[in-house]
């Protein structure tokens, strides 16, 4: 047992934080901390400037762009990421497709796929989820039907986040009907410009536009674009969400915004008196930061669990209370800003502080975090069933 | 002690629930009307009128129909239900209800008519940058000049500010808050509106020695017709945050009985059954102290009664809006975050009254601090 | 819609206050304000005193003893009597066999017991669950096989409260075992002298003995003693269990007992400071008045609604948030003594103060209450079921 | 950092929890050592005591094994495990710590010997009737007299005050407060020892003019020990809470594995089987916080940071313990509720733990005044 870490990690950490914070484009930070949307550009421009320097997809084999990193210093690598307020690469490219092709695709597909889904010349979308489908998976009904050396794919995906900013689709369809619920399934690339395939955004509570739905009509898609073998697509896909749950605890990006709400808190008052003062506004953030720093001290337990690549049973812990704190920290924020909360839509002129209009666009977009990537009711499942033996 | 409507008051929320069905009759509706200015539909508001629901808590003889805030808490509640984005408590329970209480009988049979016909939708422009919840006027000061008054400083946001036709205004003046009408164009005065996250519009209003007219009394602090008619509109929007919650449980259960997961209804899912349960005790128990509160209110007992019991409905209904909304849009899963599907507009609303005059932990500190006033709480006087 | 009582509730009001306050032997309510355990002698006296004054059993047949009183006159008679630290009427004689009787049983039955209920002559302890039933009521094995003009019953039941004190017990037992589960009941009453009969006490975790095992083995029970017609007891235990509901909420005494915490907050801070000064502890004072007035209120809609006989719909709101708040208040008494609350066993010369001693017992004691009665499970089950309509 | 046991620890781990699943081998077992005076078993103490684990954290000169907090940790959570009654963290974390801390070279080579032999068992009699949790000691005053010390004043309760053998005796001195070593026969102490409600003992000691023994310099304002002192136990007895939830959780699933009702296994509800699992993400988040305090003890940082990680702790401990605790119960039902059965004393013995050197409300009230002192939490030094 040892409470410090090591004098190599200790000087990981130091060049990890210098690269985030000097390194990443300040525009693209300043709007992390504005709490605002970034923009396409601003992603593309930050997952670049991490894979110029070699650190954008880590958990990658080396031979493709990886690190030999131990879990420890992929922690660092993400926690120092978070709290300079840099957005991860984006997770589509890095953490979902990467490892699938570099892991199940043949050499020519990783060849075709792999640099530029590193560097983000290819901006890959999600199709995994279908309307009716929510949690169950496997129940996905789009089909592709082989014809010569193309499938020929229909149906529909949705819940497709950053779908509009797409250029390629990863996705799971039905290739054998006859088969039973998760056999007959493949993974299959589809280019988003190909005829038949359309996007239609989804307009989400807080007014924001982050997700779509992609209809597939027709769409004829070469069968040199399936990764792996015809109807093996669940194992890649079980493979993929293992990989999703890894380090699922946005605690640094958490931490962040909680240290900023205690600075805003502090002229938040009537006559920009400290609500720090407030006992109970106090009470509610200390609080916070304990119970954070128990999820990031959870967070260390399980990368130092985790070195033999299985996820350690706590797991399921971290993306479920990850987003318990993520969504009370932005409840807190709309609390601190009181009535200029309503203020959203002010402009310039406005004598509403900037950071107060965005608190509850945040709060509202924030419900999100216990439902997708594995809704928190899938996670007590997981937990009930996996680590404590609880079989319905 | 009787928590049942007349027959009068059924033939009433009957009459509205069918005015507003109509009007709100999807999602789809609401979200057409909230996209363009103002924000709310003028023809349903006409309708109101028609239907009397806009001069309910006032005076007959000042024009309104002599009914009181139970009649209000029916409309408000209805509105609450399909979340109508007409600002009904905002024009007619808390600027109508200060012109009521501070304005003379002039100003009230002038302004109040003509609010009840819908021909006028006053705002009261009270909330300052960096105030937070405060009762007082500090941002804007009143200076009396010559025979009439001037105003300067900043209110924000003023909900509904921007469409308003008249604007009440509290400031500073000697000796305490002032009331003031001011007409939207009037000479130094912009305002720049703008939308709310719920659908609706706020404002930006700047008066730089803008002509203003007392309401009421020249020079008199009105202090305690806006603490009284702030606890009205706080109670009147837990009726509507009433109505919002009933909706939004109502769609929760409709959504776990039909809809299918693993091949089977969700409400086969016990966790997920017992967590509505859970939404259910927290509509009630939040029905009840909006409810008791309006009697407290309709029993005319002393100011300092009608101001707890309006900061105990608003922390009931704090808890309650929060519990429900979060609850509303996690148990439909992902389509209960989009802007198509009606939940996640209702915890938007929900979230909405909640910060407008004094959010949970507001009112729960107004309550702390009396504590040591009484052994027990009893409902009845 | 109207705040205010009638006139007439006003007086009646008054005159249980006065009653209530000055007619209940002194001892008695000290006791309770002690949040000590009531002697048998106690709990006698108390109900012998309401049998005395005619209002013992209101919601009897007015025949037997019961009041022509409307559903908000019983709720103020049990709220004052809470507020005045009287323990209500023996439940088991006053809200459960009494009525049950009452209701089903022959004139002779009724003559036999009635009286002698009503003044608590006889001390009726409850036979209903057994061990491995649990919630599942209908699932009872204790058998009553018939023999000539006798039932000889065999088995155990549990959970029996005070039955210690019992002289007769209540039961349900299987007098037609080939009849599916609810069908083949009978509602028996057995004589707790009888031979073979015996009492075991169970001692429950705040180390007091409330509760008993009854085993029957080879009871003889006259079949005089059945209650209406054989087989038929589930219907009478349904009927029974509905009464136990309605008013169930224990509002009055959660008021008093948060009072009296309050009151004794205001000296036990160090060196004799208020805890009221602490605003953590204010707000949560504050906040369960709060809901402890918006449980009342919701009782009080219940009241006013349930003049047809028929249970408001919400009551199952009054037994599950009653015991929440029940239970947040003993836990405040806790928090509110600190440390003293270890001074369980203090005697004579202890300077730790006599309340503080009994807080971390009653706070145990009182995990029962959302357990016992139809636990909260029950109770969400019935809510979701009932009123919402989700059945599984 | 790193979160694993080395060899030595998991052998050590491995001892204790062999030795005492075996002295606690069921609930029963436990009451029949709890029922009679002193509450706790003198075969075990020494069996422990034999095994080394009284020694653990005190220096080899003193007579200790010079081992260090995760050690003691070690020990702790196997003590929580059975909810053995032994006074561990009492007598060697709490009142041997402050004679390590606090005592001459002398008093040190004498008591600890003794202490780690198992022949002596000493208990810290600081809390004050009415002081709740304060660290300074007032109702006891220290005087010197001639060439000794006398003590008047009360203590209570006084954990394990009953029997101990030699009582360390904070009180108030000039410039500070000091501490004392007591003979329990010593002239005018009178001491009564009562149960706790967790099977323990505490007694009620009063002083007068009774003769005791500086421990360490005489007259030195021993406050920094105190509090060293106390924030080692109080994250010891965070240790000893997670043995305990997690037996408490091991036990709930088990039972909803085994028990059937309506026919079926209770893990087939849902509602159950979620709750459950927020257990686990209670204890394990508890665990986590535990563990780092004890590393933070280890690392030897200034008394801030122990103190702090020592609040964190025991705030965390706090709400997970009453957590876990109240489901535990809830989740067995009516079984839960009885003596006979195990869950209820795990429940008594955690909420016990919490009130002990402050509960969660006192160490959140502690954490809420330092929040201004840094921007965020950084678990590393």
């Amino acid at each position: 047992m040892r409470l410090q870490l090591s004098d190599e990690d200790v000087a990981f950490r130091k060049e990890m934080r210098e690269f985030f914070t000097t390194q990443i484009p300040q525009d693209i930070r300043d709007t992390v901390a504005a709490r605002r949307e970034l923009t396409k550009d601003q992603i593309v421009r930050s997952m670049q400037a991490m894979n110029a320097a070699g650190i954008a997809v880590p958990n990658w084999p080396v031979e493709w762009g990886g690190k030999d990193w131990t879990p420890l210093q992929r922690h660092i690598w993400h926690e120092e990421m978070q709290l300079a307020g840099v957005m991860p690469p984006l997770a589509f490219n890095a953490s979902m497709v990467g490892p699938v092709i570099a892991t199940f695709g043949s050499q020519e597909i990783k060849e075709r796929f792999l640099p530029k889904t590193a560097n983000l010349d290819i901006w890959w979308s999600q199709g995994f989820s279908e309307p009716d489908a929510g949690s169950d998976l496997a129940s996905l009904r789009t089909t592709a039907v082989r014809e010569g050396d193309e499938y020929v794919v229909n149906g529909q995906k949705t819940w497709t986040t950053l779908g509009q900013y797409g250029d390629w689709i990863f996705t799971l369809v039905r290739t054998d009907p006859a088969a039973k619920k998760q056999a007959g399934i493949s993974f299959l690339l589809i280019d988003m410009t190909s005829p038949g395939l359309t996007v239609r955004p989804i307009e989400l509570i807080d007014g924001g536009h982050e997700v779509n739905e992609v209809f597939f009509d027709n769409v004829r898609v070469p069968v040199s674009n399936l990764v792996g073998e015809e109807n093996k697509g669940w194992d890649y896909a079980k493979f993929l969400l293992g990989n999703e749950r890894v380090g699922v605890a946005p605690v640094g990006s958490t931490k962040r915004t909680l240290a900023q709400a205690k600075e805003y808190a502090k002229t938040a008052g009537p006559g920009g008196t400290s609500l720090l003062e407030d006992p109970l506004f106090a009470a509610e953030i200390a609080e916070l930061e304990n119970d954070l720093l128990a999820l990031e001290l959870t967070a260390l337990r399980v990368v130092a669990h985790s070195a033999d690549g299985k996820p350690h049973p706590a797991s399921s812990v971290l993306k479920l209370q990850g987003t318990v704190l993520q969504q009370a920290v932005t409840e807190l924020w709309v609390d601190l800003v009181g009535p200029d909360a309503l203020a959203t839509g002010a402009g310039e002129g406005s004598d509403v502080p900037a950071l107060a209009r965005t608190a509850t666009p945040n709060y509202l977009n924030y419900r999100k975090a216990s439902i997708y990537g594995g809704s928190n009711e899938v996670q007590r499942q997981i937990i009930a069933g996996t680590i404590l033996g609880l079989r319905g | 002690m009787d928590f049942t409507l007349d027959s009068e008051q059924t033939a009433l929320r009957d009459a509205v629930r069918g005015l507003l069905s109509k009007a709100y009759d999807s999602s789809e509706t609401r979200r057409q009307v909230t996209k363009t200015d103002p924000g709310w539909d003028e023809k349903t508001w006409s309708r109101l009128a028609e239907m009397g629901a806009l001069g309910l808590p006032f005076a007959e003889e000042d024009g309104g129909f002599g009914a009181g805030p139970v009649e209000v808490s029916i409309v408000a509640e209805e509105i609450g239900r399909v979340i109508a984005p007409e600002p009904y408590v905002e024009a007619v329970v808390l600027a109508g209800g200060l012109v009521a209480a501070a304005g003379t009988p002039e100003q009230r049979a002038e302004i109040i008519g003509a609010l009840a016909e819908g021909s006028l939708v006053p705002a009261f422009a009270h909330t300052e940058p960096g105030a937070r919840y405060s009762e007082d006027a500090r941002g804007v000061t009143a200076t009396a000049s010559g025979d009439g008054w001037t105003l300067t400083g900043v209110k924000e946001p003023v909900l509904g500010g921007g469409r308003a036709d008249l604007l009440v205004v509290s400031a500073s003046i000697d000796g305490g808050t002032g009331l003031f009408l001011v007409q939207p164009d009037a000479t130094g005065l912009t305002r720049t509106s703008y939308t709310t996250f719920d659908g609706g519009r706020a404002a930006h209003i700047a008066f730089a020695g803008t002509p203003a007219t007392p309401l009421g009394e020249a020079g008199a602090d009105q202090s305690a017709a806006i603490t009284a008619s702030i606890a009205a509109a706080q109670i009147a929007y837990g009726h509507e945050a009433i109505g919002a919650m009933a909706t939004a449980l109502e769609e929760t259960t409709a959504y776990l009985k039909t809809r299918k997961q693993f091949g089977v209804p969700l409400m086969t899912f016990q966790a997920l059954t017992f967590r509505a349960a859970d939404m259910y005790v927290s509509l009630e128990l939040a029905r009840s102290t909006v409810t008791w509160a309006t009697l407290v209110l309709l029993d005319g007992g002393d100011t300092v009664d009608a101001l707890e019991a309006a900061s105990r409905a608003k922390l009931q209904v704090s808890k309650a809006g929060r519990h429900i909304g979060k609850e509303a849009i996690q148990l439909h899963g992902g389509i209960g975050m989009t802007a198509e599907y009606s939940v996640g507009h209702y915890m938007s609303r929900l979230t909405a009254i909640d910060h407008a005059l004094g959010d949970g932990r507001h009112h729960l500190a107004a309550l702390s601090a009396t504590l040591d006033d009484h052994g027990i709480v009893d409902p009845l006087p």
